[in-house]
């Protein structure tokens, strides 16, 4: 199977600093990659050049074999690329059912015009739309809430809504931002289960989480980033082992301490 | 029955727009009502600009300006019916919003307000120190739409005062009604994606810069038809339409009725339309008072006046 | 549905709050003027003098014996209030005659109303165009700015000038009257060798006075202007030492101008003025002496504030309408028309008005007085 | 080479006064994130309060001492009574309800004072000073100066004093600024003090020049915060080199182009520098946060 995604010595600086340097991967389609690495390794900030919110200083990005490197969110959308955030970025005064149709913008949008005058096919597409999130919405298990503001969800009900939206994209590759984050145990089960259909239909995952039951769980791929830069990868059970991991681990826990 | 909340407002301003005449003590309060509607109409291009798309303007009076304008000069020298003059006004209004929005709407905030507000001052400038065509700031006729000659012919004897109250409220029926079909269509969900996060709108796939485009083309146009309807009312037209205040006037009465709802803003506009008529009593006071309240309503009830006070009579109902 | 119902009674009733209607009053008199906003400058005195001579009257006994209400309204500059309020005026109020549109722009969107319904309406704004070409029930009391122009001519002609430059306000004003000016100054052989303008707001103008001093033969400037635009270009001209002759329009007739530009600076300054600056100076013999010193005694003493020719043209327009209602005998908007435009050698503080059915302002330029400043004070320049 | 020079001198006094506005505008925005439509307002009642204390027979320093201090307080009752019961609204609704404070401030002027236009005194004389041909007056060095030094104030008081730094803090972070214990409630009234007080400098120096009316505010706030936005709001440095060039601008266009569409010049200036640098000439870069 060839590679859905692949990312080649991708880096970015803020400020002088090196916030990822030179980290390359790639992910094919059914697989789970996860990214992992002690806060602030530069994981988001991956996901953020991955996904076109920031511009990659240096490296490539390539989606099915095209060269998509700072393109555009929602030209990579159109690409069959989604993704979810680690801090919620949610349509608040939607209701939950809005958010889920919102993940179809691409399969519903039409004309203006039609829109602005109610025509049949806007209500259509429209229609079409709404039953497609419905569906998704029962799949992560939100249906009772179809009609709630966005706003008053909880936590961890918000994170299984995006990963909702996200699933609406009907994506080829999906990038996960700590999925399991603030929820109970559970919880994290389902979205286990969530990702790993979602991997079985053919999907290509990226993840990032905290979890690491969660992660050695269900990936086939984990990357290990530390101060921006890939310091091991391989499968969960390589990776474990890798005493440059754990050393970052401890690393951190030990900073942590200290701040 | 139930009604969808589209239906319900739809028909809340109908029944406002027959009724009301109902109680009207003299001719003078028609003129009022159709103030009322053109700039309901205004305002409503702006819920859909600020408060589906979440985007700040302070200069939509220029397109009320171009809309106000092209009914004064295109019967003149172009020859064209007024009616056709007011299409061309807004065809003209939505080509600038396109051709000024795409570097403008890049800006956030209050960097957008103030781009928006400079392109205003341009509009107006024009308008008054191009003496050869507008003729300056003394204003200039505006030929007659000739509708009411023709409902006559047909029977239907209005007054002046009287066609332009009907006129005006079935024009601000049409744009409450194409602004809540959008405001529940792919389009409409797409800008109120983007106000609410745009990177997560950017994600699920929205052209953020052309979903802004559209909006801010969309309330251009709502304000230009809304310049050409005062225009052809007032058979009369300055630069003043296109002036700063004009344009705050527009936001303020959106925002301060409810941004969020079509029907607030269109509340708010009769709020803001009907308070300097009650506070001639008080003349030396009013801009006192309309200060006053623009800032205690913005401050204590932040959603805007009508979801405010619907939440109150919902409270004391349940 | 019970819901919208609710609000619906809701709103209808506060549609219809605060719009109580008029009382009653046996002659009835309706006013909009531009009290605040850009021309409040001109439309505050305008509406002080109008609230002082309706006083002034019903103390002596009303006119033909009944007592006069003015209902007043401000509409801030703005033609479309304007409008709204001439339809109040109108409909609601049930005037019998309207005074107002401080403003071109304003009297303009008055006009239609007043002409539709059929309500004499005298404006206090100087655009030719409001009365010419004449429409039945359209009056005027100031000067057109094309007669300011042409009395500025006139005097740059006796002068011996013939190439002059021009500073405007690019308000409606000083607009109006540029345009006025450049299409009749070559009735006087003069050319304007240089063209500016100036937002009424600006703070300095020695760009504009540095082009025109460097335009070639320019021999005298002219400033068509109200408000503090003409003050502050009275003082970069003094800044600038430009040496020329500097005329200003009748917008800054008022000894509030002399004050703000400084006695210094306006020493020389030549403008169109009306017997009311110089009340003082009058020779006894003047018919419109009597005029002119009551009403600037009345007026300074009640407001504190010095007049200007802008208070005078609304005491003339009350003059005009108490004469004809006292002529007509009759609250009759037709009535009335018709005794206005009867009206004859009426004298009032700009000048003597005789009105008839091709002439509805009936001053002609003798009216004007150049008057130029003299050690702070005015006096003739003739 | 004279005229050029006498462009350039007005365009300095008229930019001088834009500069001043827009400093006033500076430090409301780095406290709060909150632009000030009101700021056009300190100025006016600066200027009116010491023309009517002035009048009342208070000698110059004075009145314009009573005129700051006044105004200040005002600010500090703005902030109070407007601004903070609003924390946390949108844009939009603070937009509004600056602007309603304004125009709420404009119709208790046209109450208190009066509708007439005043003037005050040069603080040193009418008598213009002659330079290589060209003139400039006495009180536009005030003017300038007044700028120069506020400016240096502020420079000083943002990046060299701690209570300067706690602002910054606060607009960049408020909660982190409650954390390491700014008093964020005092460093807000502060800001409005200051910003009031600067406005109503401001409106001390330049009513010589510019003469003053209860309704000048709007005019000079369009202008300041052109000024600002040009430089990039809450940089003084922006401030003031985006007051002298909104000046520069117009003075030029005024003598070389149009002086129809000299505030036309300078708004189209604006837009070309917004497009270009969406920050403003000197502003800070922001990126979206995710």
């Amino acid at each position: 199977m060839s590679a859905l995604l692949s990312i080649e010595g991708l880096g970015i600086t803020f400020g002088g600093l090196k916030a990822v340097h030179d980290v390359g991967f790639s992910v094919r389609e059914g697989e789970i990659v996860s990214v992992i690495g002690p806060n602030g390794a530069g994981k988001t900030t991956l996901f953020n050049m991955i996904s076109g919110v920031y511009q990659p200083g240096a490296g490539r990005v390539s989606l099915s074999g095209e060269d998509v490197t700072g393109m555009r969110p929602d030209l990579l959308a159109r690409r069959g690329l989604s993704r979810t955030f680690q801090n919620l970025q949610i349509f608040q005064s939607m209701t939950v059912l809005e958010n889920a149709i919102a993940g179809y913008h691409l399969r519903e949008s039409g004309s203006v015009l039609a829109d602005l005058l109610g025509l049949p096919a806007s209500r259509r597409r429209a229609l079409t739309a709404r039953e497609g999130a419905r569906a998704l919405l029962a799949r992560v298990g939100l249906d009772r809430a179809a009609e709630r503001e966005a706003g008053n969800l909880c936590y961890g009900a918000l994170k299984r809504l995006e990963i909702a939206r996200a699933l609406a994209l009907n994506p080829k590759v999906l990038l996960l931002d700590e999925p399991a984050a603030g929820c109970n145990a559970v919880e994290t089960e389902e979205i286990d289960h969530l990702i790993a259909e979602v991997a079985a239909s053919g999907v290509a995952i990226l993840l990032v989480e905290h979890d690491m039951k969660m992660v050695m769980r269900i990936s086939n791929h984990i990357v290990v980033l530390d101060h921006g830069e890939k310091i091991a990868e391989g499968d969960p059970a390589t990776v474990s082992r890798d005493p440059a991991v754990i050393a970052a681990y401890l690393g951190t826990e030990a900073d942590h301490a200290d701040g | 029955m139930k009604l969808t909340p589209k239906q319900a407002t739809l028909l809340v301003l109908a029944a406002l727009i027959a009724l009301t005449p109902f109680f009207f003590p003299s001719g003078y309060y028609y003129r009022v009502g159709a103030l009322i509607f053109v700039n309901g109409l205004a305002v409503t291009g702006i819920v859909i600009l600020t408060g589906y798309a979440g985007q700040v303007s302070l200069g939509h009076a220029g397109f009320a300006g171009i809309g106000a304008y092209a009914c004064a000069l295109a019967p003149v020298h172009l020859g064209l019916h007024p009616a056709l003059a007011a299409v061309l006004g807004a065809i003209l209004s939505g080509c600038m919003a396109w051709l000024v929005g795409r570097p403008i709407l890049r800006l956030k905030g209050y960097y957008l307000a103030v781009a928006t507000l400079g392109f205003g001052i341009l509009v107006s400038m024009v308008l008054n120190n191009e003496r050869w065509l507008t003729r300056g700031p003394d204003g200039i006729d505006v030929p007659d739409l000739g509708l009411r000659g023709l409902l006559k012919g047909w029977g239907l004897d209005l007054s002046n005062g009287e066609f332009w109250y009907f006129f005006s409220g079935l024009c601000l029926l049409v744009g409450a009604w194409l602004a809540l079909n959008l405001y529940d269509s792919p389009t409409g969900r797409a800008l109120r994606a983007l106000h609410g996060s745009e990177i997560a709108a950017r994600v699920v796939g929205v052209d953020v810069a052309r979903a802004k485009l559209q909006a801010f083309v969309i309330s251009a146009v709502y304000a230009s038809f809304s310049g050409s309807l005062l225009a052809l009312q007032n058979k009369f037209v300055t630069p003043d339409v296109a002036g700063f205040m004009h344009s705050i006037e527009m936001v303020t009465m959106a925002v301060l009725g409810g941004v969020g709802s079509v029907l607030g803003a269109i509340f708010g506009a009769g709020i803001l339309t009907l308070l300097p008529q009650a506070l001639t009593v008080f003349a030396e006071y009013e801009q006192l008072l309309l200060g006053l309240v623009m800032m205690l309503v913005m401050i204590f009830l932040r959603e805007g006046l009508l979801p405010s006070i619907l939440r109150k009579i919902r409270g004391t109902g349940e | 549905m019970m819901k919208l119902t609710k609000t619906t009674t809701a709103l209808a009733t506060l549609a219809l709050l605060g719009l109580a209607g008029p009382a009653l009053a046996e002659i009835r008199i309706g006013a909009t003027l531009s009290a605040t906003g850009p021309a409040s400058f001109l439309g505050d005195p305008e509406a002080k003098t109008l609230e002082m001579l309706v006083e002034e009257v019903n103390a002596a006994g009303g006119i033909n014996g009944e007592q006069v209400e003015l209902v007043l309204y401000d509409d801030g500059g703005d033609p479309n209030k304007a409008r709204t309020f001439a339809t109040r005026l109108v409909e609601d109020d049930e005037v019998s005659a309207i005074i107002g549109g401080t403003t071109t722009g304003t009297t303009m969107s008055i006009i239609a109303v007043a002409e539709d319904a059929e309500i004499p309406f005298i404006s206090l704004a100087g655009a030719v165009d409001i009365i010419d070409p004449v429409k039945p029930y359209t009056f005027k009391t100031p000067h057109t700015d094309r007669m300011a122009c042409q009395k500025i001519f006139e005097d740059m002609q006796k002068r011996g000038f013939s190439k002059i430059g021009m500073i405007s306000g690019t308000d409606g004003f000083g607009a109006s009257m540029q345009a006025q000016c450049k299409s009749v100054a070559g009735e006087y052989a003069i050319e304007i060798v240089a063209d500016e303008t100036y937002d009424p707001k600006d703070a300095d103008m020695t760009a504009q006075l540095t082009k025109i001093k460097g335009a070639e033969g320019i021999q005298a400037v002219l400033n068509p202007g109200f408000g503090q635009g003409p003050s502050i270009v009275t003082r970069n001209y003094k800044q600038l030492a430009i040496g020329l002759p500097l005329y200003q329009s009748h917008g800054v007739a008022s000894d509030g101008f002399i004050d703000l530009a400084g006695a210094d600076a306006a020493e020389g300054v030549r403008l169109p003025g009306t017997a009311l600056l110089i009340a003082g100076i009058l020779p006894d013999s003047d018919p419109q002496k009597p005029v002119v010193t009551a009403y600037k005694t009345a007026f300074e003493t009640r407001t504190g504030t010095p007049v200007g020719t802008f208070g005078g043209y609304a005491h003339d327009a009350f003059l005009i309408l108490k004469d004809a209602i006292t002529r007509a005998g009759s609250t009759e908007p037709a009535a009335i028309r018709d005794a206005i435009e009867a009206t004859s050698g009426l004298v009032g503080t700009t000048g003597t008005y005789t009105m008839s059915p091709e002439n509805h302002l009936g001053l002609d330029l003798s009216a004007f007085r150049m008057l130029e400043i003299k050690g702070g004070t005015w006096s003739m320049a003739e | 080479m004279s005229e050029l020079l006498q462009f350039l001198l007005s365009g300095v006094t008229v930019g001088a006064v834009y500069a001043l506005v827009a400093l006033g505008f500076t430090i409301i925005f780095n406290a709060s994130d909150v632009v000030n439509f009101a700021q056009g307002e300190f100025v006016m009642l600066g200027g009116m309060t010491t023309v009517f204390a002035h009048a009342a027979g208070l000698p110059l320093p004075l009145a314009a001492l009573v005129a700051i201090l006044a105004t200040a307080a005002i600010g500090v009752a703005l902030n109070k009574l407007a601004i903070e019961p609003a924390r946390g609204a949108p844009v939009v609704s603070l937009i509004i309800i600056t602007i309603g404070a304004s125009i709420f401030i404009r119709g208790a002027a046209q109450l208190v004072f009066d509708k007439q236009i005043h003037k005050l005194p040069a603080f040193s004389g009418d008598d213009p000073i002659v330079l290589l041909g060209a003139t400039i007056l006495p009180q536009s060095l005030w003017v300038i100066c007044g700028a120069l030094v506020v400016f240096a104030g502020l420079w000083f008081f943002f990046t060299r004093t701690l209570l300067g730094r706690a602002v910054l803090a606060t607009s960049n972070n408020r909660l982190a600024a409650q954390l390491v214990g700014i008093n964020t409630n005092f460093v807000m009234t502060l800001s409005f003090a200051l910003s009031a007080g600067i406005g109503a400098l401001a409106g001390v120096l330049v009513t010589p020049i510019t003469l003053t009316s209860y309704d000048v505010g709007l005019g000079l706030a369009l202008k300041g915060f052109a000024g600002a936005m040009l430089g990039g709001m809450g940089n003084p440095k922006g401030a003031l080199a985006g007051g002298f060039l909104l000046g520069l601008l117009e003075a030029l266009t005024a003598g070389y182009l149009s002086s129809q569409y000299k505030d036309a010049a300078a708004f189209v200036v604006i837009l070309a520098v917004l497009f270009f640098m969406p920050q403003g000439l000197f502003g800070r870069k922001s990126t979206d946060r995710v």
